[in-house]
């Protein structure tokens, strides 16, 4: 495993109700303590992953905003958000947990490009 | 009387619309999972005439919706989940 | 009143399988009945024996079981959505000749009609779906 | 099991891609066997159920429309359609398999009110 | 270039455009199992630019599609999915 | 051309899990090589031993062996995914005394960076999912 491949993972579905948010993060996760460089890029409802103030102890799930906290210490820094899924959602970078970049239609072709694997959940 | 309950967010529109469009006089609608991103105020749900709306408190919790609901959508725990399936003649999932 | 509910999601892949246990404990407290609880569809896996989440995930099987002992619950799996998603009790694991069986205990296999007869009897039937 | 209830099963999901519509259909014929009326109601992308021709040997799955076209024979002869679902996909009803009753959204609310219990895939 | 499979139906609106936003010139859009329903003519893709649209026939064949679909959308097999993967660089999955 | 796929979904439940195979044939009747199928999120269902399709459905589980067999794939389930979900090899039915095992013959349990290395080392890595 001496290659490296740039990952995007993309994560569309909102926390807690399916596993995907969680298996999204699991793969970024994984992907970087194999020391591959991984981007996260949230579009749909996928963006309200990043909704500040989670407190999932009522529905018996562990907290999908605290593992995302964690991404830049596993130095996945490089997070974006689908500016459109923001805009309608009322969501702006301030209501989110951690830094993310928005991107436009445009921009997001383009990351698509510049990754070798994209494993979307 | 029925009782709706809908568990998808609003971007599953043609679900939130079948659901509303089931609805008569006299019907609630209790989102539940991801069913309580549709309470949002930013989002304002075309309740149809007589049709109330509540969600289920744990699930607002989990999602960090504190401070972004609808004003007229009451929360309710489990126990008021129970009491609204006794006080409508029969339940409707919508997912 | 007499409830019964419909279980038509996996634990761990979607929230309704939970949310229906939730349910079931809260209608109990209220002082209500609970007839039956139908799996169905992935909602079969939420009858799987073999099952073990990490510890600070609920183990919905050994819970349903629980709540059954203590409150005389009927919990049903639909015996052809189990068989061919590979959760067996020992008579079918025998028929087809498998090398084990996996339905948890307090669970048993039966076919939709069981269904159809809680939502005879029942005052009302709540479907937690995926 | 004297009681008689009026059943509704309402399928909204199109045929083959996922197990939903197989089993709304299996929950309606039980549901009849028991001697139960039962009404069903295709909603959304369930009207796709009702299209003719469906070929499914090539994706190794028993043929959906087969088993729709013998519901009359099982006393299953309330079949509803919802008349937006049908126009918005350019179905109408001679494109079914079987005679179906479309129902604007008056009819839909007024349909579940006449049954007691309702099943929804 | 990218090939992008889509096994959804039009209804999840939110999905198909995520998926063609996602499109460059150059990329193809392959739908299989229930992302057929999106080869109708009846619901016209918005293609962007330099952008083809092809179909499982295994799956068009299960739906009874064979006489609703586009003009401009070509069947492909197994054999040719797997020709399409390895014509470009890399393949996205919207489901 | 070297090929991975990643399955996330269950056999029965989402044609998916059904279109990953199909595609892993034409892929090898190709002269195309398959480094690894990994098997994830619901997807782990496709590795049970004890599912029992009728007979006019397929057996994934049993294909996928005789596949891998055939043409020495590696067959690899996401641990804590199949663990959580009640799908066990002999070692984690024995560290977890758990009744019995459910994993299928030619299937191994491993982690997630499998999925990672897996990516790594082939030409394309395709995604079924639900």
């Amino acid at each position: 495993m001496s290659t490296r491949k740039r990952f995007l993972v993309i994560s569309r579905r909102p926390p807690y109700g399916s596993s995907h948010a969680r298996d999204a993060l699991d793969t970024a996760l994984t992907t970087a303590v194999f020391e591959q460089p991984v981007s996260m890029l949230f579009l749909d409802d996928g963006v309200y992953q990043l909704l500040q103030a989670q407190q999932p102890g009522g529905i018996q799930q562990k907290n999908l905003g605290a593992t995302l906290s964690a991404l830049p210490m596993y130095d996945i820094d490089q997070l974006y958000a689908c500016s459109d899924a923001m805009q309608s959602r009322n969501l702006g970078v301030d209501d989110c947990l951690l830094p993310v970049q928005l991107l436009d239609t445009d921009a997001i072709a383009q990351l698509i490009r510049t990754h070798d694997v994209v494993l979307s959940f | 009387m029925t009782l709706h309950t809908l568990n998808r967010p609003p971007s599953n529109a043609a679900l939130l619309a079948d659901c509303l469009r089931a609805c008569s006089s006299g019907d609630t609608l209790l989102l539940i999972e991801d069913g309580a991103y549709c309470a949002q105020a930013s989002l304002p749900l075309q309740l149809p005439a007589g049709v109330a709306a509540c969600v289920l408190a744990a699930d607002v919790a989990a999602r960090g919706l504190n401070n972004r609901l609808a004003p007229g959508i009451k929360q309710v725990d489990d126990a008021g989940f129970v009491q609204l399936c006794c006080d409508h003649a029969r339940v409707i999932s919508w997912y | 009143m007499i409830f019964s509910l419909l279980v038509y999601a996996a634990p761990h892949s979607h929230q309704a399988a939970e949310s229906a246990y939730r349910f079931a404990v809260a209608c109990l407290a209220q002082g209500h009945s609970i007839h039956r609880v139908f799996f169905y569809g992935d909602g079969i896996h939420g009858a799987s024996a073999l099952a073990t989440p990490p510890q600070d995930e609920p183990n919905l099987p050994d819970r349903w079981q629980t709540l059954a002992q203590t409150h005389g619950l009927d919990l049903v799996v639909c015996i052809a959505a189990a068989v061919r998603r590979g959760v067996l009790d020992a008579n079918e694991a025998h028929r087809y000749e498998k090398p084990g069986h996996n339905l948890h205990e307090g669970f048993e296999l039966s076919g939709l009609g069981q269904l159809t007869e809680a939502a005879i009897v029942s005052d009302r039937m709540i479907t937690f779906g995926a």
